[in-house]
């Protein structure tokens, strides 16, 4: 394992100083517990909106801390949930009167470290919501199993939010909102490489010399299949056919489209997997209105990248042209 | 030999020294059908526990208990956290302030922690869980219970039916927490929480005895 | 080799097809010869900001373009400077009356192809002039070798001097700027892994299991030595101990401190490490007064980083505050 | 056989062809000592070429060095593309509108080729560069051009001593270019610009025969 750390054990916190260093002026950052807090926070009268995950899949979520985003992140340990406390003192700090919307992605680990945050909220007279985002259209989704895995969608989810909650928007819109765009977004991700989580200190999973990891998530969870290295005209239809058959998208819609890397994939083949994408939507009559294009939904240092595709209406595209500044997403201000 | 506060406490220390030295095992049967963190999120939160357990001496049982639970809570995180969070926690209640545990408070305090485990994570027997240890480990203490053993013997049937329960889940097909991604392919390996289970069930035996 | 490309023959054409779907807003992406310009440009009697080289380090230099920064870039192939006729093709179409700066990082290629579109424009009666950056404290200058490489600090330089054309400083006062900044910046990179350029479909370079490059140049060209992987808070002072050392900065020096990714580095490595150095830098009394932390000279999916330090005086913090609107930098617009 | 704009067409085609063979080992020595594209770099130059000699055909042997010269500058890219457009620049000036080559046009049209390359990237005999394989080339040219030979003869002796000349690079330090970040760990390698000078002067010699 080559990487640039101290001890695994400490590489959170020590990402968390350097956060910490960089963004002094849009961010407080506490250690324990770890929390990232916009640096006005609270703003009174307003939702607070708070999202939180294992770290590792940065810019996601302390990169996206800052006005018009969220109010807080709770970084758990690498691709490790945060635990209750850290949420808690999240929404201690950045309560406004208003309440809290805690934006969780549906693995197991986060939805009950979360859940149980809410109960001890609620119990200390908070008004907190949770909403749940499960946008992978890779895993099949069913009653019995613990459900689709939030992914990329997570981002456009923060920033859709985040902006309605500048706005004034209240508790009950915030939700109502969230859940909507849950149900408009739908992501799925490859990979041709994995990460190494530092603790392992092995990567997470192996792949042939010629061999890609179809559906794969965000923690290197496996996906629907392992199929050879293709060209990536090849690849671009195979990631987005599943995501656009699945809501489904069809001619006519208007759509945000996010192609995003995960952590070791250079720019080059995001843009020249993004044109593809785009060529293909237009060929469905389906019209690309607003683009994101970058790593900002990683796998450490894993090779690959997923699309994600978001359904617009008016509402959406204002409040996506808000005004946001965060770390890593900035326009407007 | 009563088992009190202290008691427990030096069964607590025991798991966690249990925990540190299979932490690489678990990390290990957790990449292979998950995210590969299970034996360091437990490591984190049972050292976590022993320190709390330095700095203070709960009186009872219970308290121990509810300490280790609060702990667990707020430092293991994962899916495993808030379950074995929980698990401690129901344990603490249903022990109450009873000053020693004997064989029927601990057969008592296993089904808490049972329904607790299953309250938040909604798992059955067969979904490849730590569930599938601690089931068949509550029944077993219970029935020994019944017999008026001590409380060492109905670890002991409880760590023993765990550990046969862990290992039941080496077949199945993974349907709750990040293991059932995989799908089929999670079959042919272990649960890595059932096998926890089934070490802390084996360490607090040893640390009754 | 695991790329998500078609053709390695088409990967910049490709990749460009993409930014000019995703970016219509800022850019005009023109690919024969490849060039792409900021849309507005020519803007009237403002100096022409134009920079160019191999491609492979994106978001340098085309992620640059828009207003406040570049007005156009020259994508050469992979790792390959551009031609003279592109250079010309961007100086044609940028140059809004009041001349244009090019901007070349100091490798014999860039040099001699700029070179010539230089003496090709002058030909026309364009006003022309080059400023060649060479920041790279890792390899040894002197007058009978090909000199420095420039690396991280072009992005800063065209930042800098992106400003002041945009706020009308003639061609001569934005030479003049360039070659103060070029005079007052300094880096050095190291890699723990190499890349693969696309033709050649092996990485550029081979590292022991637990070897890394120090001084490693962004085209994977080696650097002072290879040594052991050694833990961040060794590997930090050693690359920015060169660095300061070089020009050299000191107690009471304000700075601007740029932590690079290599393209396959995770952010939360570079986060590390960059709370690292500025714990360093405070520690030698040196002031960090602006910041910059991301993945913005990269080497396609080279795992590595490297530390760039500007020396800051007031006309600097203000230029660098400037807006800027680009596809990878962002702010105040 | 005189040499007119029909022969240099050919020659040019000639060193396309070789180019294509010898890309994956001109990508090789790059690697080893630069960045690895030297091949690529003059294989899109010389296909370039070709397409452009498919489309029209200048009349003199300097108008198809001179297309050769702006078609290899605006397509090669690296320091190769200057070099070599250069190169062919000032070799198209120095034969003006002969209508054929002979051997003294030639030698003369080497010696400004060497000069152009020089006026531009400054390397001298000894550098590790293309230099070191165009500089005894022209020297042997001259040498046998004096004899009155024809220009097969004058190519042939030219590709020999470029061929020399480029083994001559292998033990050198680099101190020009890319190579020369290299410092020592560039001895041992041969100069990639150097072996495709070589290679080129072989094919024109080829093509002239
Ligand atoms: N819904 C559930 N009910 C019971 N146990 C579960 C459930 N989901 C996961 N587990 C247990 O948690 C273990 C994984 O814990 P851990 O690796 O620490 O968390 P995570 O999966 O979040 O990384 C699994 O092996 C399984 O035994
Ligand atoms: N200053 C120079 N003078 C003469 N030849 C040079 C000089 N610099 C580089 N070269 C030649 O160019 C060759 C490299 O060309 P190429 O790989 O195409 O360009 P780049 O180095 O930009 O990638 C070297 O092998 C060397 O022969
Ligand atoms: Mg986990
Ligand atoms: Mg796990
Ligand atoms: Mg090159
Ligand atoms: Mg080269």
């Amino acid at each position: 394992m080559k990487k640039i750390i101290n001890d695994p054990s400490t590489v959170v916190a020590d990402a968390l100083r350097g956060m910490a260093a960089a963004h002094g002026d849009l961010l407080d950052v506490h250690l324990d517990p770890a929390v990232v807090v916009r640096a006005d926070a609270p703003v009174p009268r307003k939702v607070a909106v708070i999202s939180g995950g294992g770290s590792g899949h940065e810019p996601l979520h302390a990169g996206f801390v800052g006005r018009g985003m969220l109010d807080a992140a709770c970084p758990g340990p690498v691709f490790t949930s945060p635990t209750p406390d850290q949420v808690l003192e999240a929404v201690t700090r950045t309560d406004g009167g208003a309440g809290a919307l805690l934006i969780v992605k549906n693995y197991t680990g986060d939805v009950l470290n979360f859940e149980t945050a809410a109960e001890l909220a609620a119990a200390e007279g908070l008004a907190v919501r949770t909403v749940v985002i499960d946008d992978d259209v890779a895993v099949t989704d069913s009653a019995h199993t613990a459900g689709r895995r939030g992914v990329g969608g997570t981002v456009l989810l923060e920033k859709l939010v985040g902006a309605a909650a500048e706005r004034g928007v209240d508790l009950d819109g915030c939700e109502e909102l969230a859940r909507s765009v849950i149900g408009r977004v739908r992501s799925m991700g490859l990979a041709l490489a994995p990460g190494t989580v530092p603790h392992a200190g092995e990567p997470s999973f192996t792949l042939g010399d010629d061999e890609i990891e179809l559906g794969i998530g965000i923690h290197g969870e496996p996906g629907r299949r392992r199929v050879p290295l293709r060209p990536a005209d090849e690849l671009v239809p195979a990631l987005l056919d599943p995501v656009l058959e699945d809501l489904p998208f069809t001619a006519g819609d208007r759509v945000l489209l996010f192609t995003n890397g995960m952590g070791g994939t250079p720019l080059i083949e995001l843009y020249l997997a993004h044109g593809i994408a785009e060529r293909l939507l237009a060929e469905r009559g389906v019209t690309v209105e607003r683009r994101l294009v970058g790593s900002y939904t990683t796998s450490l240092e894993m090779q690959g990248m997923s699309f994600t595709v978001l359904k617009l209406d008016d509402d959406l595209v204002e409040l996506w042209d808000a005004p946001v500044r965060t770390p890593a997403l900035r326009w407007g201000v | 030999m009563g088992c009190g506060a202290d008691e427990v406490v030096a069964a607590l220390r025991a798991a966690a020294v249990v925990v540190a030295e299979h932490r690489e095992e678990l990390v290990r049967l957790d990449r292979a059908i998950g995210d590969g963190d299970h034996g360091e999120n437990l490591h984190r939160g049972f050292s976590a526990v022993v320190s709390k357990l330095d700095g203070s001496a709960p009186a009872t049982p219970g308290a121990v208990l509810k300490l280790a639970a609060t702990t667990l809570i707020s430092t293991v995180g994962g899916a495993a956290g808030p379950l074995y969070g929980t698990a401690f926690l129901r344990a603490a209640t249903a022990v109450g302030d009873a000053p020693e545990l004997d064989a029927a408070l601990v057969a008592g305090a296993l089904r808490a922690a049972l329904e607790g485990v299953v309250a938040r994570g909604k798992a059955v027997v067969g979904d490849k869980t730590m569930v599938d240890a601690l089931t068949p480990a509550v029944t077993a203490a219970e029935d020994v219970a019944e017999g008026g053993v001590d409380v060492a013997a109905v670890l002991a049937a409880a760590a023993g039916a765990a550990e046969e329960g862990a290992r039941s889940t080496e077949p199945l097909v993974a349907r709750k927490g990040r293991a059932s991604y995989l799908g089929e392919r999670s079959a042919g390996h272990l649960d890595p929480g059932a096998w926890s289970t089934s070490l802390l069930l084996r360490s607090f035996a040893g640390g009754a005895r």
